[in-house]
């Protein structure tokens, strides 16, 4: 899918306002690639990548798929990285969260956080995992190694009656 | 009026269709479409107040929708 | 410099203790490396590059000149990052700290966390970074557009009498 | 007996080598051996007690030293 969202670089002489760049995507995520955000005044970057474990509860998992309600995704990705823009005071972030099958040890969300100072990296990259695991309409089925399958319920949710 | 509507993850599971165009009252809630999807036969399992979004925006149970509106039922989310 | 502290990854069937990887260095730092850390078992990565920006208390930075008393530091760091693990639960943690001249943009610090659970790798991670601002026998001098230059002193200590 | 003592960044600015061999009591503390740096011609400026590490570990101003140990002044640090 598309990037939403702005800029990741500040027109020249315009170093304040936050730019953000949210993206739903069936592409595997290159997470290196984050790592040239932010400008000359950013003097720290953090990069939080999130990757399929062979485990969950306890239960080995061979692979996940993620389903997601991709305009909806985007939509609400980019308010949520606008929301941590504002609290923190970052300068650059960048989230990307992929969608279909993934193996283990695949990335399935990046955040990148870019900023003059670190303490803003780090509450804004926080604040942006938490909401995305809150509000996201993304879904994960894990599937196990006899094959069988089942959506992952997150546990602070209420399951539907 | 005219809606359509999608479903996602485990809820697809519980009707016979992912999306489904309805026919609902002029000024009709969110509340008052989920009851008629759960008047279809085949939808009665369906939650009765499931989180929806309208037009791919969270919404309360008590918006009005309008023709052409994009209702979507999101069952508790799990990405990242 | 060498890498101090154990493998980053740890043998099959003991997955439980956390591998620590110091490096005091005078090559550039190649933060992209610092994604693979960590296992199958590792689902949230978290990557912390500090970067040498372009000014510092209202004035331009031309670059940075970083000295260490590298043998030293090397062994602090590896004690920060053991205490780290100790307190987070992280599973793996590799820092490098570059010393020499840097150019605006390089890479000063990196440091990466693998953890089963993202809380544990925030933790760490800015422990990791506010123990190596207090503790690390590391010092920096600024360099300004017109040559002249001067050491940083870290606001929160008190000037040597 | 004797000491190596190694200085870093403005301490080195302070004194006329970054680094030095001094000769001082068997059992002296590192206050004593700061004492007897602070006492050799162009030596004064030096803080009466900065932060010192013995053998790479920080250390406190009573530590007895041993012959051989090194000894470092370490200025206020600036990393990460």
């Amino acid at each position: 899918m598309k990037a939403t969202g702005d800029r990741t670089k500040a027109p020249a002489g315009d170093p304040d306002p936050c730019f953000v760049s949210a993206c739903i995507t069936e592409e595997p995520i290159q997470a290196e690639r984050l790592l040239d955000l932010g400008s000359r005044a950013d003097g720290a970057l953090l990069l939080f990548v999130g990757r399929v474990r062979d485990h969950n509860d306890g239960r080995p998992v061979a692979r996940l798929r993620y389903e997601a309600y991709t305009e909806m995704a985007e939509r609400e990705l980019e308010a949520i990285l606008r929301e941590a823009a504002d609290r923190c005071e970052a300068t650059r972030i960048e989230a990307v969260h992929r969608t279909g099958t993934l193996e283990i040890g695949e990335a399935s969300v990046a955040i990148a956080v870019a900023s003059p100072h670190r303490a803003a990296a780090f509450e804004a990259s926080r604040y942006v995992i938490e909401e995305i695991k809150k509000r996201l309409p993304v879904w994960k089925r894990e599937v196990y190694a006899d094959g069988s399958d089942a959506w992952v319920h997150a546990a602070s949710e209420d399951p539907p009656r | 009026m005219r809606l359509s509507v999608l479903l996602f993850a485990h809820y697809r599971e519980l009707v016979p269709s992912p999306s489904v165009e309805i026919e609902v009252r002029t000024g009709a809630t969110v509340r008052e479409a989920i009851a008629r999807l759960r008047a279809m036969p085949g939808w009665e399992d369906l939650p009765e107040e499931p989180t929806v979004a309208v037009n791919r925006e969270y919404s309360q149970p008590d918006r009005e929708l309008h023709a052409g509106d994009e209702l979507a039922l999101i069952p508790p989310v799990a990405g990242g």
